[in-house]
């Protein structure tokens, strides 16, 4: 088996009274696409902003490669409230990073509810993601004296953009791109980072029959060209199937199943998660 | 000792009391529309002006203070839907730079109307006169100004936990669009938070120039400041906060101004610091330590960014 | 819509201004005097003393000409950020003499942009020793505050029996500061003790300095301050029943301060250029015009007593026409070399210019006191540094 | 594929034109007498432009919207001031303080720079806690900062530094930098182009910052901060950063309006200060260069000359114009300011910048030849 990328242990995440991640394990390996599904609610973004450092769990682990990346254990005040199971597990140490040292690391992102910077332009969204792995200073990049860095950065900007096939709208304003293409510049920005793993939030959604299957072979294409490890929360359940190696079921923040694509198709607890959540 | 700090208590208190009346204003605007009303402390201002015109016109005293109230309240109206409503699609900057704006064009007017020069206020004979409390001397409006603070809240605090309108006041300052969206005229409650806000800095006025018995176009600049940071303090949005916000800064203003005198009476400096100077610094000072520790102050509500 | 208002818009940024159109050549005296801001009232009636002369002499002959003099304002706002662009102004207007300005601060600021430009000025009753003291182009007609500081220091002392003094003063007004040092240093000197205390700008509660003073169990409080603020600290000692009195410099004497005081049981006193009742044919003559213009009285504050500032506005004016005559030319270099040997017999004395500084040579101030019952001031001594 | 730079003729225009601009001021101020209102006005409007350029840096660009402008211009005025003052001249001004601490006098450059530096110093110490704090918080708080700081010079106890609450003056002025001739007549006047100089150099570094990756970083932060910080991003590096260098230069433009004004006091750098500038920022429009430099220039020719003819009475013939007196100007022109707020929401530029005026031409022109 190949290395370890990703490891939750009983991670959960309580706000106030409510327990939106309950006890969530899982592990990613190296060139796996893992997907995270569940009903609306079910705490899957929730799980996903954990991993990222935008929320820091109320009780414990997330390692990446091997190295902690978020650790906590419940504290006094949180105690009194505390829902979640092991809560002295993890008193042993705090680990609290903030979301860009996450993406340092080589965690990237996208966003359920697209995120781009709206007063920039396609190519310009692309180039603010390598921002993070460069070699000037302010005063040399103010001074224009990184003119080599800064083409470089152009050029592969522009490479990414050819990829996701977004070349021609490079001038483009972000905010003016159709729905689906909004998707693959977020993706084309997060290859930016130059992530070891992609988190993938909601690829799909929004985008036409036509556009979703083409988001499978792409999917696939860029693990492949980065070599990436993908983490993906979807409801397209085509989708899902279709490109995931492993899957992960999640219903009212807690674990219910995991397996291959076909043992999911046939576990009774997830058909009842999901036809219990279309009667809601 | 309390012989020494008495009287900059019960100085504080009055200052606090004229303050809250000014951060309710402030409150209540901003709880609605997120609004960093600055011309509050000129409309503030205003309606000291408009007393000391409608007293020279030879008018009895208590038609002054009613038209007054009156005419404070349409200008307070009359700044919203000139100035701010037109922007409420805007971006919130916008409308911030457009209570600059009316702030300057407020000042600016006064300036002209009044040449400049320092208006006096008509006294009011009981509010005006002296009285002695535990050995302090005092104007009796730094007595009655605490109490009618008081009184005056408790009846908004029930008009907005009690009425259909502010119930929908309630409604809006937690959901501006969903509240629109459920069918509550937003413009008719925007309105009467701003008539409510003016009537306070009305009521606030006629005790504060009664106090200080001059008005001039600058007048209402610090005490708006320090009432919005009040208001800030105490939790924006909030109304009992505000009102707590203010009697704080306010006492605490008045003891710095006496601290060298106290320390000095308590033997703990031997000379004059000139820790006046730090009279407003520190009520800003105090602000941004309560922000750091609290971000959205004393009885402020916490908000989450989803993601 | 946009378009019209944009158009009137530049209609309004476009419209010239329209020139006086006059027969006679006509010299320009710069008027550099706060018409609004904290000493707004001050300057006002400064500026009326000016206007006043102007209608008692409209024109000057200057060589062999007739020249009519025109006035021309620039307000400093009181503010030492504004005075540098009202001085321009002036000099933009090619002035050839400036008077000005009431206060220390906006006259220091305004005057490093009268020395580029070669215009000489001279201060009215900015009595800060820095405005004149280091330069050839400013004078003055007043009395200095080394020199009234003393007169009230001593005064306190010796007359009133003080030995605590509170001095309170606004923060960065170069006029009050440097009054309450003065004061502080020939206080300190007579073997009292002064405690100097700062209020910032747009303060209007004094309740907790007045308390200080109380506090400290002060004989008098010296407020040197703007118009502005002493009329509220008049109307607060009132209301706290101190028992110490309140003492100002000639900013204080106004007859706001006399009505802010009136039917109340303070002790107040100031120094002060000029006492009402010194030259009969100028008083006589500067209330009926009070009395028919009613914009003057307005500017007066409502009613006719004479301000000293005032006064010193009107020898101000007549000093300058004096320098005019002297320079026999409207060049401002001319005026500012004639300056030096100036003499004027003034409403308030003699002037002649010290020939180092460029300082009136004065050695008396009045001092008064407000009668809280008729509401007007009483003479009470000359007093000079001895 | 290949990303060859293009030529573009509108960068060319937009540089003649500043360059046209430059040779104008400084023919112009060889050919006008010297106490021309057009000097006052550029030379003010210089300094403003740099002021509210680097306030536009937060506001316009990094989307933080601090309100503490004033209070890092008195630093810098402070800081030169303090630094230029000519050792012969302490006495007279510190007067009260027996000629003060500094007994040593800096060529103006290195004090322009001390100026920014300094209040950079505190920018960086303010920014730890208050930069933590959102919108209007953060406003507030700078706000708060600004009237701190100006507390803290005016305290007498730092008298022998700050000279406490009055007046500092004698240092090098704008003036100061016209060439004499042995007689003292000025030769060559370079009073307004010095300003023009300093302020276009600063300037130009800040539009140089704005084009860099990290001018794409800070825009990034200003659009959604929570996707800058997770493209690696680090928010508070970054808006300290921001805030810092704007406050560099903003000292430095307190430093230049030291210099314009011939003498400074920290009581004149208000909170109105801020709002005037922010006034300026937001009539060029929020998130343009051009727009602020502009607009600096305008807000001061109305407010300081334009307007002026409004506060005297003036006669058409024999009538006289009604309302003409002192004060009306400032009416016209806070009513002036009012309308472009309520009308003219974008500002004079919106967010373009000189170089996509000639290329929105060059669109038209096609446009028309199609």
């Amino acid at each position: 088996m190949s290395r370890n990328v990703l490891k939750i242990e009983h991670m959960t995440m309580q706000f106030g009274g409510v327990v939106a991640v309950h006890d969530l394990s899982m592990e990613i390996n190296e060139g796996e696409i893992v997907a995270l599904i569940g009903p609306n609610g079910a705490g899957k973004t929730t799980a996903f902003n954990c991993v990222t450092s935008v929320y820091e769990p109320t009780n414990g682990r997330v390692s990446f490669m091997g190295k902690p990346i978020a650790q906590n254990s419940p504290n006094k005040k949180m105690r009194k409230i505390y829902a979640g199971t092991m809560p002295d597990a993890f008193t042993d140490k705090t680990v609290r990073m903030s979301p860009d040292q996450v993406t340092k690391l080589g965690i990237a992102r996208t966003f359920q509810n697209i995120r781009l910077f709206g007063g920039m332009t396609v190519l310009e969204n692309v180039m603010t993601a390598m921002h993070l792995r460069r070699k000037s200073n302010m005063f040399t990049a103010t001074l224009h004296l990184n003119m080599k860095e800064e083409k470089a950065m152009r050029q592969k900007a522009m490479d990414l953009l050819e990829t996701v096939g977004l070349k021609e709208l490079q001038d483009e304003m972000a905010t003016s791109l159709p729905y689906g293409k909004q998707r693959l510049l977020e993706i084309a920005r997060a290859l930016a980072t130059e992530p070891k793993l992609l988190l993938l939030d909601e690829p799909a959604a929004g985008m036409n029959p036509q556009e979703t299957d083409e988001l499978s072979a792409f999917i696939k294409r860029i693990k492949d060209q980065f070599n990436l490890t993908v983490f993906v929360i979807e409801h397209h359940m085509n989708l899902i199937m279709e490109i995931s190696d492993r899957i992960y079921v999640v219903d009212f923040g807690k674990l219910i199943a995991e397996g291959t694509p076909a043992e999911i198709q046939e576990n009774p607890a997830v058909i009842a998660a999901y036809l219990g959540g279309e009667d809601e | 000792m309390f012989n020494t700090v008495f009287p900059y208590l019960l100085t504080g208190i009055s200052v606090g009391g004229q303050y809250a009346l000014i951060a309710i204003g402030y409150t209540m605007v901003y709880g609605i529309l997120r609004l960093i009303n600055f011309a509050h402390g000129d409309v503030f201002m205003v309606a000291g002006i408009v007393m000391v015109y409608l007293n020279a016109s030879g008018l009895p005293l208590w038609l002054s203070v009613l038209l007054t109230l009156l005419i404070t309240v349409v200008i307070g109206f009359a700044i919203e839907r000139v100035a701010y409503k037109p922007l409420r699609t805007a971006p919130r900057m916008s409308i911030m730079i457009s209570a600059i704006g009316v702030s300057y064009t407020l000042q600016n007017l006064v300036l002209y109307i009044t040449g400049g020069l320092n208006q006096f206020y008509p006294k009011v004979s009981f509010i005006s006169d002296s009285v002695t409390i535990f050995g302090a001397s005092t104007k009796m409006v730094t007595l009655v100004t605490p109490i009618l603070t008081v009184i005056l809240v408790v009846a908004l605090v029930q008009l907005i936990n009690h009425t259909k309108i502010g119930m929908a006041m309630r409604a809006v300052s937690k959901d501006f669009e969903t509240s629109q969206l459920m069918g509550i005229k937003i413009n008719s409650v925007i309105s009467t938070t701003f008539i409510i806000g003016s009537f306070l800095a009305a009521v606030g006025s006629m005790l504060y120039f009664t106090n200080y018995n001059t008005v001039i176009q600058t007048s209402g600049a610090m005490p708006g400041l320090k009432a919005f940071v009040a208001a800030v303090f105490g939790g924006i949005g909030s109304i009992p906060g505000a009102v707590v916000g203010a009697f704080i800064i306010g006492i605490c203003e008045n003891i710095i101004k006496g601290l060298d005198i106290i320390l000095f009476k308590a033997g703990i400096t031997k000379q004059n610091l000139g820790l006046a100077t730090f009279s407003d610094a520190f009520t800003f000072a105090l602000l941004i330590v309560i922000l750091i520790v609290k971000p959205t102050g004393l009885f402020g509500e916490k908000t989450t960014d989803k993601v | 819509m946009k378009k019209f208002l944009a158009i009137v818009m530049v209609l309004c940024l476009m419209a010239p201004a329209f020139a006086l159109a006059d027969d006679m050549p006509v010299v320009k005296i710069g008027v550099f005097e706060p018409a609004s801001g904290d000493s707004g009232a001050g300057g006002k009636q400064e500026m009326l003393g000016m206007q006043y002369a102007n209608k008692v002499a409209p024109t000057v002959v200057i060589g062999d000409t007739e020249y009519a003099v025109e006035l021309v304002y620039a307000d400093n706002q009181s503010a030492t950020d504004k005075a540098p662009s009202a001085a321009s102004e002036l000099v933009n207007q090619k002035v050839s003499v400036v008077l000005g300005s009431y206060g220390s601060g906006v006259s220091m600021a305004g005057s490093p942009i009268f020395a580029d430009a070669g215009i000489p000025a001279i201060g009215v009753t900015c009595t800060n020793p820095q405005v004149t003291l280091g330069n050839t182009h400013y004078f003055r007609i007043c009395f200095l505050d080394p020199f009234q500081g003393t007169v009230l220091a001593n005064y306190a002392f010796k007359e009133m029996g003080a030995q605590v003094a509170y001095c309170l003063a606004e923060l960065g007004n170069d006029y009050d500061v440097g009054l309450a040092y003065y004061f502080q240093q020939a206080f300190e000197a007579l073997g009292g003790m002064v405690i100097s205390e700062t209020f910032p700008t747009g303060t209007s509660d004094f309740t907790s300095y007045i308390n200080n003073a109380t506090g400290y169990g002060a004989g008098v409080f010296f407020a040197p301050c703007s118009l502005a603020y002493s009329t509220l600290i008049v109307d607060q000692a009132a209301g706290l029943n101190v028992n110490f009195a309140l003492m100002g410099g000639d900013t204080w004497d106004s007859n706001m301060v006399l009505e802010a005081a009136a039917g109340t049981n303070l002790k107040i006193l100031v120094s002060t250029f000029y006492q009402e009742g010194g030259n009969a044919e100028f008083d006589n003559g500067f209330k009926a015009w009070l009395n028919e213009d009613a914009e003057a009285m307005t500017n007066n504050g409502g009613n006719d007593i004479i301000a000293a500032v005032s006064v010193m506005g009107y020898d101000a004016y007549f000093t300058a026409l004096e320098a005019l005559k002297a320079a026999g030319s409207t060049d401002s270099k001319a005026v500012n070399e004639a300056l030096w040997n100036v003499t004027l017999d003034g409403v308030s004395g003699a002037i002649a210019f010290d020939a180092e500084t460029g300082d009136a040579i004065r050695d008396t101030a009045y001092i008064k006191t407000v009668n809280t019952e008729n509401g007007a001031w009483d003479f009470v001594a000359v007093q000079g540094v001895n | 594929m290949k990303t060859k730079k293009k030529f573009n003729p509108a960068m060319l225009w937009a540089a003649l034109v500043i360059v046209l601009v430059y040779v104008a001021v400084f023919i112009t101020e060889q050919l006008l007498p010297a106490s021309s209102m057009l000097f006052t006005v550029l030379k003010k409007g210089a300094t403003y432009a740099l002021v509210a350029v680097s306030m536009n840096l937060l506001n316009g660009f990094t989307g933080l919207f601090s309100l503490g402008q004033a209070g890092f211009m008195l630093i810098g005025a402070y800081t030169y001031a303090i630094f230029t003052i000519p050792v012969a001249d302490r006495m007279n001004v510190y007067q009260y303080y027996n000629g003060g601490l500094v007994q040593f006098a800096m060529p103006v450059v290195p004090a322009l720079i001390m100026a920014g530096l300094a209040a950079a110093l505190f920018a960086f110490l303010i920014g730890l806690p208050v930069l933590r704090l959102k919108s209007d918080y953060l406003a507030i708080a700078t706000l708060g900062f600004a009237e701190i700081i100006r507390a803290i010079f005016q305290w007498n106890k730092l008298g022998a530094l700050t000279n406490g609450s009055n007046i500092l003056r004698e240092f090098p002025t704008f003036n100061d930098f016209n060439i004499r001739n042995a007689e003292g007549e000025v030769t060559l006047y370079l009073s307004t182009l010095v300003p023009f100089l300093i302020a276009g150099v600063c300037i130009a570094l800040i539009v140089m910052l704005i084009n860099s990756t990290f001018g794409r970083s800070l825009r990034a932060i200003k659009d959604d901060e929570i996707a800058a910080e997770a493209m690696g991003i680090n928010l508070f590096h970054h808006k300290q950063m921001s805030f810092c260098i704007s406050s560099f230069f903003a000292g430095i433009g307190g430093a230049m309006l030291a210099m314009y004004q011939s003498t400074i006091q920290a009581k004149a750098f208000t909170s109105a200060m801020t709002y005037e500038i922010l006034l300026i920022v937001v009539i060029g429009g929020i998130g343009s260069v051009t727009g602020s430099c502009i607009s600096s220039f305008l807000f001061v020719a109305c407010s300081e000359w334009w307007l002026r003819f409004l506060d005297q009475k003036q006669m058409i013939g024999n009538f006289e114009v009604p309302l003409l007196r002192n004060g009306f100007r400032l009416v016209v022109f806070s009513i002036i300011i009012m309308i472009v707020v309520l009308f003219f929401r974008q500002g004079i530029m919106g967010t373009k910048e000189l170089p996509d005026l000639f290329k929105r031409k060059k669109k038209s022109q096609q446009e028309v030849k199609a």
